[in-house]
């Protein structure tokens, strides 16, 4: 019965943060429902690990083959991992999209609009930003076809100095 | 327009998910012979052997008995999720370590040097009571990261509970992290746990394998390597949330008072 | 290893080389090509005889073996002495001026052409005919943005064709479980009576290969394409030799999987697959319509062209209809007729290519309207196009009228009356283009732009006379080809047909060549004799008796307005106008690369939609599990 | 035997190693990337002819399999290994032609790249391959994020999304396969009893999810245009050319070795490469029919690769002795030759001052030597005879139509793929080749550092490789065939290691 209520919660998290990832544009969102559906995932490895009446296995009294009241460490283990990489993954997603952020002056993904630039020569110079001579001569068009005039992106400024 | 749009995508994505769900609860709800989800019970696990630690002698499992105060076990921590995660499968926590490691790297390859303009400090409360709150924090990371084999924790929480120290510091008195510190310190502890492996390798000959007497289970110094090396990831976790951390708050400038 | 691998192998290595130390003096390139094409000589006279001396070559994980086949020899003979007679032309062709850098590529592609002909196994084929396609592919888009466009268009259809006949090879190894050509073809003809069908399958994927190789079929527009656009000196090539390996194909693997023994027993057993329409099997059947009406619609564009090297590509075309037309009769005859039409149209086409290039040499012209009067000053170019035309257009006493008639006896031989009309509309109203060019380029009003230009450089003269002897001897002795082609034949399984040096014996008649080509002879000589003794000859400009005398240039009418050559044959063109815009492959094949590009540029595009693709890839993933777990 | 974990070590040491020298010297993170490499390749070498004499199961911590983690070291991963530093160091070798100044960091994570991708070949274990799996995935996201500005992140966005949606699937699956059989080690996995067909579909699709995505199989691939547009050619040759080998391998393992019939996955293996097929052919037609009109070269070059990736997937699913040696010698060839084209892609660009291949018009006028490189890799990916691509192709399509049924449906995709890219390979060549029209102005930076020996060194050796390959396959022959064995009939070899204690 535990088990069956771990299982049901533990899929509509994954069911919950499949759909945001779905449905949604903005990236620090998707981000949330990749988390959501992260920690849907780590529940229902846990709750596979689950025994009825098992406790945490560490032992603090004797046991043998006859009475084991633990439930599985092995998928803890497996979660305590998979909670780090997680970590690991949204640290690193939330400095790209810092960076996406200070670009495009937007949180939502936009289309390519070299895709659809009607002009066929739209030369893009090659630059690593992390060369750090040329950090802000990103010769990308920022998306000036969708955007307010008024938001001037980050890299302007910064060549402005 | 656009609001319907969406809404017809939302339809969509909900029609989706919810297939999804409905295919996969029929899939492992399945009638048809043949192993199924939990028809491994514990004895049928590779874990049992791991909770009676008689993997080396699986046959031993049916009549040994693991107690506290009992000595050289194949594994000595009391918690077995700690003996699972740093000694059993303790290359998946090396490439745990390295996911971190990375993360950090790539956060301080994005995070280009920058400038920020605040107008003023933060307020006289902050700044007395931070140096307690980190001491505290520092004090119980300490506490979870050596007592990761006996209670639930380690290096992880623990490390990350003293990098929170750090960031508090940060935060309250606005000086950029010495960055370089931590990146040395981190690397120091990621090739001291290289190190321990090494030792295990060339003295027991198989990588991370435990070279030192387990000793008592239950004791504080017990578990062989398993002390050690969550030591070192406390310190590395620590210094990598840290840097993160400092990477992402990026240096200041102060105008004014 | 013997001759044959190591020729091969040398002469590519030969090729790679020259490309890379001759960087400076592309000169030397072309004399590498020379001494290929020289080296390759020698090789077919001395493997002469020697048949069926198999060579194979260890890839590791197959293996390539050769043959020396006399029919494959016999192919191999006359392409390399045609490919030696070009490369002496192309010598002098390539001055300071027109030279291009292809002679590298070229040599590799005379080992390829030596791979093709003794090719005993699929996959020797198989990659020799990779590696002239994309050699010649090369060679015809030498870095010119037009001449690309008719590359890639070539190169796209010989892709089509390797892909078929990968297709192909597959399947015939899966059936018969060999590589090898001959065995595996044995081995389909016993497959006859069981699944006629997965033969049709194969004929067809071969078909398709080597139509796409020989522009019949649906393929006639390449040609125009590349000969238009390739070095003047290779077009020749192009038009004489490659053209003809899908010719060698059909020889090889499609006509004998229609041999007697196997067909006889679909007749029983395979029902409509295995009928038989007046003795010819009904694939073969269909193969002739499709060749006859290759023939007349080459025929019809050919009239419509004013570009003489189109022209010329069209005219192959039409001739490469004959000669599958030939092969469609599935008799000893008519595959005879066939391979003798081949080496004639290699002769003769070549010569014809060679006078072209020469005439573009001089003046660098490739419309026709704005030549003319050439004949004056390049003689020996005009006669080898005369001489040229005469055998393509089948008259005594040159190569081309043998080998016609052979191929209308051939026909006779099966009473395929219906098959006959379209052959003599394309061998008739071949006159009209071949006339065009002949008027248009060499005779009519001299242009004064061209009025001080020099005859052809020596070297390619003698290219250009070695192939007219070779017209002429063929035109009245056919035996020297025809008693090797019909042992060849013979040799192959084909069965045999009647033939001495001079005579054939065909199916309703017979004639001697060498009697009518000394009539033609001696009736030239004569008339010759005569215009040299009677002394009433007196030489007027054309443009005298254009204008009856009156003066022009007063109210200035320049010479060159009095050639008529430009829409020479208007009323013709107006014709066949709604024909050539309602059936025209070539716009389809257009429509589908256009469909494709915009299918590319859409699936590109939702690589870039608002939201990353995780939509479509979450509902595949459920459709992908409803269909695995539900069913 | 349990040494060989080395192999795996060096970069990871490397990459340790990193942040602390690289307070020392500027140079130091990549001298000692380098060096890693060149260590594993020497060591690898060392070992190779024991390995090959009896493929060692290497134990982590004195634990044995399925309790322990294990690594399989066998000739198949021993010799994708060496392809993979070789690869490794050709690529950071060449990147030094682009003269960026690279921070420490970037090849901290082109180490911990290459180690991922070392352990994928390496692992026997499944939640062992999910870790290296994202340890490759943070790697890729951060090194192309910072590939160009601006579309960088963007394309490293979109890939990360959908990498993080198949991987925690994958995840789940991995949770279902061990809540139903206890163990998590393929080996044992792969001779277990069998599971419900239901659950077994499931899981192993799942499981499979995050490799289709990185084979670029055709729902999963929406990330290629904006990943390979914002990624630096280095990186661009890495994605395709280095972690293409680990994860082609991994699909191979997986499919062929732990689900066959009489493995856990029993009954539902058929249906699972029907799967797989079917996603091949259509990532065949569409990978390639995406790259047909594109301008962008690197783009080009990635959607190339999903068309190959395709061609792999099928041969995978098809699962015969043929197919297997046809798709691994496809897989060595498609390596070498992507790796060129991306070199070539990248210098050319930065000659041309461009990313599209229609503004790098008569560039092989200038730099003769670049076209020719070009064009030699692009005949190899179009499986031209004479060079290293067509044997595998030829393999390929041998098995398909051998095999028939639905196979047949990848052959008449490979065979249109092969004329379609054919086609495009070409048009660009002759672009190369082609007289400019308009007198082009200077290169925007000064030729001898992007043209120089730095750049042209690895191109040959990998221009020589191929043509090697294409005129004697017979080479790596023994090889292919140890590693078909070694796929194909896992209980001879891989799952023999494996003590199963108390287990099923």
């Amino acid at each position: 019965m535990v088990t069956a209520t771990f299982l049901l919660s533990a899929f509509s998290l994954i069911l919950v943060g499949i759909f945001g990832m779905l449905t949604r544009k903005n990236i620090i969102r998707i981000l949330l429902a990749v988390n959501i559906l992260e920690t849907g995932v780590n529940l229902l490895l846990v709750s596979f690990g689950y025994f009825r009446g098992g406790k945490a296995p560490i032992i603090t009294a004797p046991i043998s083959a006859s009475n084991l009241p633990f439930v599985d460490p092995l998928p803890q283990a497996l979660v305590l991992t998979s909670i780090v990489i997680g970590l690991g993954t949204t640290a690193l997603a939330l400095a790209i999209t810092l960076r996406y952020y200070r670009r495009r002056r937007t949180l939502e993904f936009e289309p390519d609009e070299e895709d659809f630039a009607s002009v066929e020569g739209a030369r893009t110079l090659m630059r690593d930003s992390d060369d750090s001579t040329s950090v802000t001569e990103g010769k990308d068009l920022h998306p000036g076809s969708n955007v307010p005039s008024d938001r001037e992106p980050a890299g302007a400024k910064e060549r402005a100095k | 327009m656009k609001r319907n749009n969406r809404l017809i995508i939302n339809l969509f994505a909900l029609v989706v998910v919810l297939l999804f769900g409905f295919i996969s609860i029929l899939a492992v709800t399945d009638g048809r012979s043949g192993l199924t989800m939990f028809s491994a019970d514990l004895q049928h696990r590779v874990s049992y052997a791991f909770l009676l630690k008689s993997v080396s002698h699986p046959e031993r499992a049916s009549n040994a008995t693991v107690e506290p105060g009992g000595r050289d076990y194949e594994d000595g921590a009391a918690n077995v999720v700690t003996s699972v995660v740093v000694d059993y499968r303790m290359l998946d926590t090396f490439g745990e370590v390295l996911v971190l490691f990375a993360a950090a790297a790539g956060v301080g390859l994005l995070m280009t040097e920058r400038k920020r303009v605040v107008e003023h400090d933060a307020s006289i409360v902050v700044k007395t009571a931070v140096p307690l709150v980190m001491l505290f924090a520092i004090i119980t990371g300490a506490y979870i990261v050596l007592h990761g084999h006996l209670t639930p924790g380690g290096g992880f929480p623990g490390g990350a509970i003293i990098a929170s120290g750090f960031i508090l510091q940060f935060l309250a008195f606005r000086e950029s992290p010495k960055r370089l510190i931590f990146k040395i310190l981190e690397s120091l502890a990621g090739l001291g746990i290289l190190a321990v492996g090494l030792v295990g390798l060339f003295v027991k000959g198989s990588l991370f394998a435990n070279f030192i007497a387990t000793g008592t289970l239950g004791a504080t110094i017990s578990a062989g390597t398993v002390l050690i090396i969550y030591l070192l990831i406390g310190i590395k976790v620590a210094a990598e949330l840290a840097s993160i951390s400092g990477d992402f708050i990026g240096g200041e400038q102060r105008i004014g008072g | 290893m013997s001759l044959m691998t190591t020729s091969m192998l040398s002469v590519m290595l030969a090729g790679l080389l020259s490309s890379i130390a001759f960087r400076k003096v592309k000169r030397l390139q072309w004399v590498v090509l020379f001494a290929a094409a020289v080296f390759f000589s020698y090789v077919a006279v001395s493997l002469y005889g020697k048949w069926g001396l198999t060579d194979s070559l260890n890839l590791g994980l197959f293996t390539a073996s050769f043959t020396n086949s006399y029919i494959g020899w016999l192919f191999f003979a006359f392409s390399s002495g045609v490919s030696l007679i070009i490369s002496i032309f192309s010598l002098s062709f390539n001055d300071k001026k027109h030279i291009t850098g292809v002679a590298p590529l070229w040599t590799v592609l005379l080992a390829a052409n030596a791979g093709i002909f003794f090719a005993a196994d699929w996959i020797a084929f198989l990659v020799a005919w990779e590696l002239m396609g994309w050699t010649s592919f090369f060679i015809i888009s030498h870095g010119k943005e037009k001449s690309f466009q008719a590359g890639i268009y070539y190169f796209a259809l010989s892709l089509i064709g390797t892909a078929a006949l990968l297709a192909a090879i597959f399947t015939i190894q899966g059936a018969t479980g060999t590589f090898a050509i001959a065995a595996s073809v044995k081995a389909l003809l016993a497959l006859w009576s069981t699944k006629p069908g997965l033969l049709y399958f194969i004929a067809i994927l071969l078909t398709v290969t080597f139509f796409a190789k020989s522009a019949a079929g649906p393929f006639y527009m390449w040609p125009a394409k590349a000969h238009a656009e390739a070095p003047d000196d290779f077009s020749s090539f192009l038009s004489g030799i490659m053209i003809k390996y899908g010719v060698y194909g059909l020889i090889l693997a499609v006509i004998p999987m229609f041999a007697e023994p196997g067909t006889a027993a679909a007749a029983g057993t395979a029902g409509y697959l295995g009928a038989a329409v007046h003795g010819t099997p009904l694939y073969l059947y269909i193969l002739g319509w499709v060749a006859a009406f290759t023939a007349v619609w080459a025929t019809i564009l050919a009239i419509r062209e004013n570009d003489m090297k189109r022209l010329m590509a069209y005219s192959t075309v039409s001739n490469i209809g004959f000669i599958i037309l030939a092969l469609s009769v599935n008799t000893a005859f008519g595959i005879a007729a066939a391979i003798f039409h081949t080496f004639n149209h290699m002769i003769f086409k070549g010569g014809i290519f060679l006078s072209l290039a020469s005439v573009k040499f001089r003046t660098g012209e490739r419309e026709m309207h704005k030549l003319g009067g050439m004949a004056y000053r390049m003689p020996i170019a005009f006669f080898a196009f005369l001489l040229g035309i005469i055998a393509a257009a089948g008259i005594p006493p040159m190569n081309g009228f043998a080998s016609k008639w052979m191929v209308f006896q051939a026909l006779f031989s099966h009473k395929l009356l219906f098959l006959m009309i379209p052959a003599f509309f394309a061998s008739t109203a071949s006159f009209m283009y071949l006339y065009r060019g002949l008027h248009s380029i060499y005779l009519g009003q001299l242009s004064p732009r061209f009025a001080k230009i020099k005859p052809a450089p020596p070297l390619q003269s003698i290219a250009m006379i070695l192939l007219m002897v070779a017209m002429y001897v063929l035109g009245g002795w056919p035996g020297f080809v025809l008693q090797p082609v019909n042992s060849a034949i013979a040799n192959a399984g084909f069965g045999s047909i009647q033939v001495s040096l001079g005579s054939i014996v065909g199916t309703t008649t017979s004639i001697h060549l060498t009697v009518v080509s000394f009539v033609f002879l001696f009736s030239v000589v004569g008339v010759f004799v005569l215009y040299i003794l009677g002394k009433r000859r007196s030489h007027v400009e054309a443009m005298d008796t254009y204008t009856a005398g009156e003066t022009p240039e007063d109210w200035g009418v320049t010479p060159e307005q009095y050639h008529y050559a430009y829409r020479f044959y208007e009323p013709w063109e107006k014709m066949t106008d709604p024909l050539v815009d309602t059936v025209s492959f070539e716009r389809w094949f257009e429509n589908i690369r256009h469909n494709f590009a915009r299918m590319s540029r859409s699936i590109a595009r939702w690589t870039a939609m608002k939201r990353p693709a995780t939509m479509l890839a979450a509902s595949a993933v459920v459709l992908i599990l409803i269909l695995g777990v539900l069913l | 035997m349990n040494q060989a974990i080395l192999l795996l070590l060096f970069p990871a040491a490397a990459a340790l190693i990193t942040p602390a020298g690289s307070a020392l010297s500027e140079r130091f993170g990549r001298g000692l990337a380098l060096l890693s490499y060149i260590a594993g390749i020497v060591y690898g070498v060392v070992l190779y002819p024991q390995i090959a004499a009896s493929p060692a199961s290497v134990i982590v911590g004195n634990w044995k399999p399925p309790y322990g983690i294990n690594l399989f070291v066998s000739p198949l991963s021993l010799g994708l290994v060496l392809l993979i530093y070789c690869v490794a160091i050709v690529i950071l070798v060449s990147d030094f032609a682009s003269n960026r100044k690279r921070r420490a960091q970037f090849y901290l994570l082109y180490s911990l790249l290459t180690m991922a991708s070392v352990g994928l070949v390496l692992t026997a274990d499944l939640f062992n391959m999910f870790v290296f799996l994202e340890i490759a995935g943070i790697s890729t996201f951060a090194l192309v994020a910072v590939g160009r500005e601006g579309s960088g992140p963007a394309g490293s966005l979109r890939y990360l999304v959908l990498a993080q949606l198949t991987t925690l699937l994958m995840l789940a699956g991995i949770g279902l396969v061990y809540s139903a059989t206890g163990v998590l080690n393929i080996a044992s996995l792969s001779r277990f009893a069998a599971l419900n067909p239901a659950v077994a579909f499931l899981a192993g699709l799942l499981i499979l999810l995050p490799f289709f995505l990185e084979m670029k199989q055709f729902p999963f691939n929406g990330w290629i245009g904006g990943a390979y547009r914002g990624a630096s050619p280095a990186i661009g040759a890495t994605m395709s050319g280095l972690v293409t080998v680990s994860v082609a391998m991994v699909l191979a393992r997986l499919l062929l070795t732990m689900m066959n019939t009489g493995s856990a996955f029993g009954d539902a293996t058929t249906k699972i490469r029907t799967v797989v097929l079917v996603l091949g052919a259509a990532t065949v037609l569409i990978g390639e029919t995406a790259a047909f009109r594109e301008k962008e070269i690197k783009r080009v070059l990635g959607y190339s690769s999903a068309g190959q990736m395709g061609m792999i997937a099928i041969g995978i699913a098809i699962a015969s002795q043929s197919a297997v040696r046809g798709i691994l010698f496809l897989l060595v060839s498609h390596t070498i030759a992507k790796v060129l084209l991306f070199l070539v892609a990248g210098t050319s660009a930065r000659l041309s001052g461009s990313d599209r291949w229609d503004e790098m018009r008569g560039i092989a006028r200038r730099f003769p030597l670049l076209g020719m490189l070009f064009a030699v890799g692009a005949m190899t990916l179009m499986g031209i005879p004479l060079f290293s691509g067509f044997w595998g192709k030829l393999d390929l399509i041998r098995a398909a139509i051998a095999s028939g049924g639905l196979a047949v449906v990848g052959v008449v995709a490979v065979l249109i793929a092969t004329v379609v890219e054919g086609v495009y390979f070409m048009k660009i060549a002759h672009a190369f080749f082609e007289a400019p029209a308009a007198a082009k102005s200077a290169p925007p930076e000064s030729t001898k550092q992007h043209y120089g020996v730095a750049f042209l060194a690895p191109a040959l050796v990998l221009a020589a490789a191929t043509v090697i390959l294409g005129v004697l396959p017979g080479l790596i022959d023994p090889w292919l065939s140890s590693a078909t064995a070694e796929l194909l009939h896992p209980a001879s070899g891989y799952a023999a290691h494996i003590v199963t204690g108390g287990l099923q």
